[in-house]
């Protein structure tokens, strides 16, 4: 296939690519057959599908026109409309003639082109100059938007990073003990499950008790752990601490009250006016002969 | 190229490669017109080993060749950075605690029928593992049930002095209040704690289960 | 503990650590009782840094932390220890990962506009997969599209601790002032080249502006 003078004779590499600069950042312009390919051949024929890799390395109309511009070394500011609006289309058709899939933003591009080019046409008036703007600013705007991420897309890909660049240090830990942490709970969170389980066992089975105050439950457990742990009886009013004073002595025998009432503990006298005992509840391999013991 | 530089290509491929290296494969590190013979090589892991004396890793060789290790010393502190934590516990989890807590001393039977579900023997292991709760006794049931209670451990974790600081049901109901704040953070001996319950055994009326 | 036994638990560590470690993470590492406050971490930092003067390797400090690499006069060595040539990106992720590094947050819309094609879905989880960015919300604009910001991870794989530190965007310059001096983007050691961005660092200010 017969290629135009003009694609073919390209008087600089296309933009980004660095010539006699084989660094590592070095982003290749095409890969044809797997050579890199950074410049076009300068022959007079480009093999269709080395062309074809040319053309679909683009990066889409904004980085064809950049191309253009750079190739010609063109003033980004002064940008001849005309010309190079009839270079660009001819890219497009090539493009079209070589069927690659042609995104809309290359015709909607094209179309920019040909309007700027029509208002370049008409005559400026001399008075409005000031306030007039450059047909072409909005286009020039956004090539040097696009110029200056793509350039900062090269020197991102230049900086020292890790996989090509960087090589990290490791050393071996042998025996590596894993520490499992328990999981942490809010007082928070205990006391709003505390809250959903309550009010869900009211909604569903309408358990609606009245129980003591959280002070006598936990005298409630410390008594019953008390003779869980001497399985024995215990003389009654050593179950009240002489420094709990008033108000711990009350809480006290109201726990031990609610402990008989759950029949948790047995409350036992060998005769009138002995002292009275305390033990667990059920524990009748204790001889009452135990009970005589403990109490001489 | 000079033992110096030497040495250092050989300790920073040592530690750059995920796999001790053999000889062969140092060797392999250098083009042919620069490479180091053998003899050289085990010269420059001698200086390397030597210059690792006071620090935190060794050169240790091992059966496919070298490798650089943490000292030994040294591995229980770095083994913290894979401390792990474990998934939160779950809500069945903090309902029995929190079952327990306020109604203690209680069975597990008990907990379930408040519950409506059963309660798995694991929940009841990981409290007792955290120490948070403990058997206090059995209850002179038909199968002796054992009755469950919070322990000291329990109240330190909270931040509580006595299980009595723990809010009642109608103060943890306003926790959906915006408006009011409760008191959580409860620092080990506040002094501006209310009244112990059993002056105003009314305030708890709200606390309700299921035996009467 | 001494000043040696610090050090060494730090060198340790951060050679085991299979990320950087921060003056946070460094400290985790001791229980609390002796526990180094982080002036003394960080002269135990300063001092490995020192000792590894005349080594293979180096300390860095990247966006999340510290982290000992080669040395970069001896990676051409160590990069021989790998057979697999190592990842490449192609302009089109470099250039929507640079508009995410320099605008963000952006939307995708955004990057779109400036680049003049679309960004394919590809691309974006490519990005996201590698953790290099991330959304960070949504713009209330109708069809309220994901904003797009760079991670932590980013700047640790290409060697950065902070944005700051990104390469100077090059300057916009404005039809109406013609007297700017020309900057091509032409290969260094042309005679057009522009004076350094850095004499004007516009750049950078637009990504400190971010930060507010």
């Amino acid at each position: 296939m017969p290629v135009e003078l003009e694609i073919v004779r390209v008087s600089g590499p296309p933009a980004g690519v660095r010539p006699g600069q084989p660094a590592q950042g070095e982003m290749p312009f095409a890969v044809v057959e797997g050579e890199v390919l950074t410049e076009l051949p300068r022959d007079l024929y480009i093999p269709p599908h080395a062309l074809r890799v040319f053309l679909e390395a683009f990066e889409g109309p904004l980085d064809v026109l950049l191309y253009l511009i750079k190739r010609q070394n063109i003033d980004i500011l002064d940008i001849p409309i005309a010309e190079i609006t009839r270079q660009y289309v001819r890219y497009i058709d090539l493009m079209r003639e070589l069927q690659l899939e042609l995104a809309g933003e290359y015709l909607l591009m094209a179309a920019m082109l040909a309007e700027i080019k029509s208002r370049m046409l008409l005559p400026r008036p001399e008075t409005a100059e000031a306030d007039e703007e450059d047909p072409r600013a909005e286009l020039v705007r956004r090539l040097q938007e696009y110029e200056r991420y793509k350039k900062a897309a090269e020197d991102l890909d230049r900086l020292d990073r890790l996989e090509r660049d960087v090589h990290l240090a490791a050393a071996e830990l042998v025996d590596r003990k894993i520490v499992n942490l328990l999981p942490d709970v809010s007082l928070e969170a205990l006391l709003l499950a505390f809250k959903d389980v309550v009010e869900r066992a009211e909604m569903f089975a309408h358990l609606h008790v009245q129980r003591e105050p959280l002070s006598v439950r936990q005298r409630m457990s410390e008594i019953l752990s008390r003779l869980q742990a001497t399985r024995s009886f215990v003389e009654f009013p050593r179950l009240f601490g002489r420094d709990e004073g008033r108000m711990g002595v009350t809480v006290s025998f109201l726990a031990v009250l609610e402990l008989i009432k759950e029949s948790l503990i047995e409350i036992v006298q060998a005769e009138s006016f002995a002292p009275i005992h305390v033990r667990l509840a059920g524990q009748d391999e204790f001889p009452a002969a135990e009970l005589k013991r403990a109490h001489e | 190229m000079n033992e110096t530089q030497l040495r250092n290509i050989v300790e920073a491929a040592l530690l750059a490669a995920d796999r001790p290296l053999g000889l062969d494969q140092l060797q392999a590190l250098f083009e042919e017109h620069e490479r180091p013979p053998r003899a050289l090589l085990r010269t420059a892991l001698g200086e390397l080993e030597a210059g690792f004396a006071d620090r935190g890793i060794e050169l240790r060789e091992v059966a496919s060749g070298y490798r650089i290790e943490v000292r030994k010393q040294f591995a229980e502190f770095v083994s913290r950075l894979w401390q792990e934590r474990p998934p939160r516990y779950s809500r069945a989890l903090l309902e029995t605690l929190a079952l327990i807590a306020y109604r203690q001393p209680v069975t597990r039977g008990e907990i379930e029928e408040v519950r409506g579900v059963s309660v798995s023997t694991q929940i009841m292991r990981t409290l007792e593992e955290r120490n948070w709760v403990r058997i206090v006794g059995y209850r002179d049931v038909p199968g002796r049930p054992a009755l469950y209670a919070t322990t000291h451990e329990f109240l330190d974790y909270f931040g509580l002095r006595r299980l009595e600081d723990l809010p009642t049901l109608a103060e943890i109901r306003d926790l959906d209040d915006p408006n009011v704040t409760l008191d959580l953070g409860v620092p080990a001996g506040a002094e501006t704690r209310a009244p112990v319950d059993a002056e105003e055994p009314d305030g708890h009326e709200e606390i309700r289960a299921l035996h009467e």
